[in-house]
């Protein structure tokens, strides 16, 4: 199969839907000419011209705002957030509009919008610049949320995002955008709230959202010369959760471990592993164990953003502790 | 229900406003003896003084033309063609309300007539509005929007964001400022500098005050601003002078560290506008105090019918709880 | 000892504050002359006046900016956010400014800013005046996040808040402004950090945050007569977290429910149970339940609206299943 | 470091300016060479072109006025009173730097000469400008605030709240729009309706334009408006047009797409602020072109020095990571 980079895997994504579905439109900072920033939607409005691809001043508040009312009004609008922080501007038009109004109009107006950022630190882009956010809208009831892990969920959750009739947010790491990965010619979706198992183990799951999928991956494989057979499970959509596909798997292995970018505390593991603790609690050997980023905004310095996020190393270390059973001791 | 974009210069017409204006009138009342009995859930905002700047407006627009309204949102929606049984309903938090009782007084929306929504953030609704107006100018139907919101939503930033892309785009969304002259319990000259009309001017839009109190003026404006709208001559801003009679919510009865029982008074004796347009319907012969207060009474007895009926309803079954938070989708 | 309101309490922790201090001084909509829609800050503007009590637009990103720079340089302001709803408008201003002055200055420049807000649901506001919004704040590093229970509570915590070199954010509950505690004469503090066990028991730990401290004492009480003895502890901030306390109840009950009024997907009770799940795993019989408000936005119906909490029944009901042995079997 | 607020009528004056304005853009040469080897970090935004803006207005300032800055900063902080040292130490993410590396080039911030540092979220400190001059204002210091901000920025709704606060209080705040003409790869024309001093007149606020190539027009406007804010006559807005020389960032290398070569070298050799102010100084007899080449080769030995400096100063410790995420309280 041809391989392609996560970036011309969403270009692909947004370009196809887009000659499907007239009534879908971009519009963000720098969306056109510039194709972005990180050049992801380059050509676009080329074939779509301005009219579709439209370049915004820098009001994220204000253009979410305006696609909200234009997603409740007959189009769907891609809305293109240059980087995952500026989320927190753009909240109220988020959470308090866009994710409500299926709700609050007893199902009668409904918002079909995606907002497209990213999340992800190792960049040296500084405190303002390298959050992964998730776990914010993940806790708004009314929005969907996915985390594609390579060209290939990119492409397919993206095509999902587009025809869902919610509002979905979708983070692209923005340190992948360069890998690639096989992605079929043919059209495919990726459906939400199914989770994919990346490789088959018996002695542990590694669950890792985005770019710790590939975190998760490279410690199977470190573990795997040393024995220990572990499961890696990529969520793919934390809203919707696929609890039975987790659940099934750590029932099988009864140890696991959460692996995610965002902050640790009150952020995407401690859902995760709770739900696990609480369901397969009379299965599992140890508790399950969270490795999230540590508890401080991303420093600039790169002797010390590093050590902010999970590695390879760190989760292949507690893989084995945990396998030891050496965590009875530390609870 | 709003009649389709010709001149409003026969009598059916100005009784109709006439009408509106008394229907929002009974409306208000009502609710507000269903909060004085203890009988309404939560607290409403009471639209009585302001009744000519919503029938005035939404009396020069089509059903498809769309609308967003606010926090004191009533009269809006009976202007843009409520009816009164799903309004006292939703109310009331009962199942055959326009939200199936999910909304309430906050976000009333009647999206059979165009109405987008009440809204509860001051200024929430500015983006929705001219998303509405972008959908509507990429779609090709010839709709215009119109965002009501009052003096101190102005002091909202999102409201300068999305009238820079309204006037870069030439949207055709009116911007319609009602003047009430308070911000909940503060003059609203004691919070906002310089001038209203200068500040939708920065922006290159034109910008226009009128007597919110006269209904014809603000039809008149209306309808010649919706025109050159539809032809791609938009975004206009409407400043527009009027009163609300009650205090800021139905719960603030002592109000007169705010404002003086005089001032209230000199309002309601000299500029109400429904008393003011009945006798200039009377003087001018278009209509007899006997045919107006007929007018009065069937209305009163539709609204009293809606009360009785919307106290009897059933609330929605329990089950509907968790109904209505995600809009289903093909994919 | 004397028995004041919570609202009362907050006057009080303020008004202390502010005489011994003159670089405090307090800012947010209807502050001054009104004391807010709520009236917990009735009488300080005549205390203080107008220079320290200040009236604001209805700008929430700009004042709580403009407090930002006002702590940054000198002076300690205490921000009224009228409801936490309104968190979501100002979360640019809090998290990407305020929580990260101190860290991106590598320790040179700090904000010493209090923003007070209020969470909780049931008082038929819908759903963008009902939210308990606290895990978005307390997901972020650099702030710290007060939930006071009850008057005691309101008063000591917010005068810590006050004292602190940091921003905190402070949530009342909306509902238990006019609830009565014993708050004393003297001045005390309540330092950040230690949880408070209410009450002592061995067979379960029920933690519960602001408002549902009430409901596990009531379920406390419930469960006594038949002859349950539950812990009650109130963690009082949640950031920091008093986890010790909470894994030494824990350890001895080795059974224990979370109880929360924020959304419980990815919200505070996924936290605190896979901290404890983690910590004190090889105690538990059975795995830590959470209680958190459904993953619905608030609906406005009263027939709707009180399934969406916990409620003393279900807590009682639970902690019996657990205690029981029943949950094993859910697992 | 800049002089106290005496006209700078004579040569000493002049001579310092020029000075600065060479350091700053022997600042930028090296950091972007910096970039260009791989030395540097991350990506950083070159203020070369926009010189006598920072310089005309800084030096109107004292040592207490604050500034905030943008993620083009480096400029301003020179210009405060900066040393290369740090700076480069900063920008290298070194234990020396202004925030021992923890911030970098977009949030280089240093206190000592009351610059409040710059932000990576456009428009993001314009709400801490405006609360810097009301604490100056309540603290009874007579400091001015300095907001920097470029003509993309203007777009954010940020500013109209805080102008119209800053208006209504009088506080003694200067909003300073860099028009370089571009947001991005984006004309700032094509983004931005209306005029941008009408935006500022429409609250009230005097506006100037002055020519941004031009750092004694700059200074003396600065110094004017200056001595009237001390005064309680502001706040005020001037808008400076300017170029600037480089990309959007140091990796922006190929953009003919958005901007021509020929206006490039347009700006270059007839606007240069450094060139025309040096011509003029040899033109008045005030200095001659052999000081004026020795003042160049002081700055880039001294430049030099910083880098090889900062090239050798160690890294953080990287126990430095989870420090100054809080600052420490008494209470
Ligand atoms: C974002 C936001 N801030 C504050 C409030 C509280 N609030 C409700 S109405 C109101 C005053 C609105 O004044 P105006 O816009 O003039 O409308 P009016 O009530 O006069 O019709 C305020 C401050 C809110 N609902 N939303
Ligand atoms: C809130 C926010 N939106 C978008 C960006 C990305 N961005 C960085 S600089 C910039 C352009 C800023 O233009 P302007 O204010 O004119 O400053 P200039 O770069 O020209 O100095 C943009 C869009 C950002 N950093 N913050
Ligand atoms: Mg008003
Ligand atoms: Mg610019």
């Amino acid at each position: 199969m041809r391989e392609i980079t996560l970036s011309k895997a969403v270009n692909e994504a947004i370009a196809e839907e887009m000659r499907r579905d007239e009534t879908i439109f971009l519009l963000g900072e720098d969306v056109a000419e510039a194709g972005t920033p990180f050049k992801v939607l380059s050509g676009l409005v080329e074939e779509f011209g301005t009219e579709r691809v439209i370049d915004t001043p820098i009001s994220e508040p204000g253009f979410t705002g305006i696609a909200v009312g234009a997603a409740l009004t007959g189009s769907r609008p891609i809305v293109d957030l240059m980087f995952g922080d500026f989320l927190f501007l753009i909240m109220d038009q988020l959470c308090n509009q866009a994710a409500k109004a299926y709700y609050m109009s007893g199902g009668k107006l409904n918002v079909p919008m995606v907002l497209r950022t990213n999340l992800g630190a190792t960049r040296r882009s500084a405190a303002q610049h390298s959050q992964s956010l998730h776990a914010l809208v993940a806790h708004i009831p009314g929005l969907k949320v996915a985390l594609p892990s390579s060209a290939y969920e990119a492409k397919g959750l993206m095509k999902t995002a587009i025809r869902d009739n919610n509002p979905v947010v979708i983070f692209e790491d923005k340190l992948m955008y360069q890998d690639k990965a096989p992605v079929p010619e043919e059209e495919y979706l990726i459906p939400f709230g199914e989770a994919n198992v990346k490789r088959q183990g018996k002695d542990i799951t590694l669950i890792g959202t985005s770019s710790m999928v590939q975190v998760a991956e490279a410690a199977a494989e470190a573990l795997a010369k040393e024995g220990i057979e572990a499961e890696v499970i990529d969520p793919r959509t934390i809203v919707p959760l696929d609890e039975e596909t987790l659940l099934r798997s750590v029932k099988k292995t009864s140890r696991a471990i959460v692996i995610d970018e965002g902050h640790q505390s009150y952020g995407i593991t401690g859902e995760i592993a709770s739900r696990l603790n609480e369901k397969a609690f009379y299965h599992l050997d140890a508790p399950v164990v969270r490795m999230g980023a540590m508890d401080v905004p991303v420093p600039f310095s790169p002797a010390l953003e590093d050590l902010t996020v999970p590695t390879v190393e760190k989760v292949t270390a507690m893989a084995r502790r945990l396998v030891a059973g050496e965590m009875i001791h530390a609870a | 229900m709003s009649a389709a974009r010709k001149k409003k210069t026969n009598a059916e017409d100005y009784l109709r406003m006439y009408r509106q204006m008394v229907r929002i009138r009974a409306f208000e009342d009502r609710a507000n003896q269903l909060y004085l009995s203890a009988k309404m859930p939560g607290l409403t905002h009471m639209y009585s003084g302001q009744e000519a700047v919503a029938v005035g407006i939404c009396e020069a627009l089509t059903a498809t033309d769309r609308i967003t309204s606010t926090h004191r949102g009533h009269g809006h929606c009976v202007a843009k063609g409520a009816n009164f049984k799903e309004m006292f309903c939703e109310l009331l938090g009962k199942e055959e309300g326009y939200c199936r009782g999910k909304g309430g007084s906050m976000h009333i929306a009647d999206q059979s007539n165009g109405n987008l929504g009440a809204n509860a953030i001051v200024g929430g609704s500015m983006g929705i509005a001219t998303g509405a107006a972008l959908s509507a100018k990429r779609l090709g139907t010839d709709d215009v929007a119109v965002c009501f919101f009052g003096d101190g939503a102005t002091a909202q930033g999102l409201w300068y964001e999305v009238m820079n892309m309204a006037a870069l785009w030439g949207l055709p969304v009116i911007y319609a400022c009602e003047n009430n002259g308070y911000s909940e319990y503060t003059k609203t000259d004691e919070i906002a500098a310089g001038s209203l009309t200068a500040r939708a001017e920065a922006f290159g839009i034109e910008a226009h005050v009128v007597d919110g109190q006269d209904v014809l003026a603000v039809n008149d404006l209306t309808q010649k601003l919706v025109a050159r709208a539809r032809k791609g001559e938009g975004p206009f801003f409407i400043q527009l002078d009027t009163y609300r009679y009650h205090g800021h919510h139905v719960g603030d009865i002592n109000r007169e560290y705010y404002r003086s029982k005089d001032e209230e008074a000199l309002w309601k004796s000299e500029r109400d506008p429904i008393v003011n347009f009945g006798k200039w319907l009377v003087d001018q012969g278009i209509s007899s105090s006997d045919d107006l207060d007929k007018v009065k009474s069937e209305v009163e007895t539709d609204a009293d019918a809606a009360v009785a009926y919307a106290e009897a309803a059933p609330y929605p079954d329990t089950r509907e709880v968790d109904m209505h938070v995600y809009a289903p989708s093909a994919a």
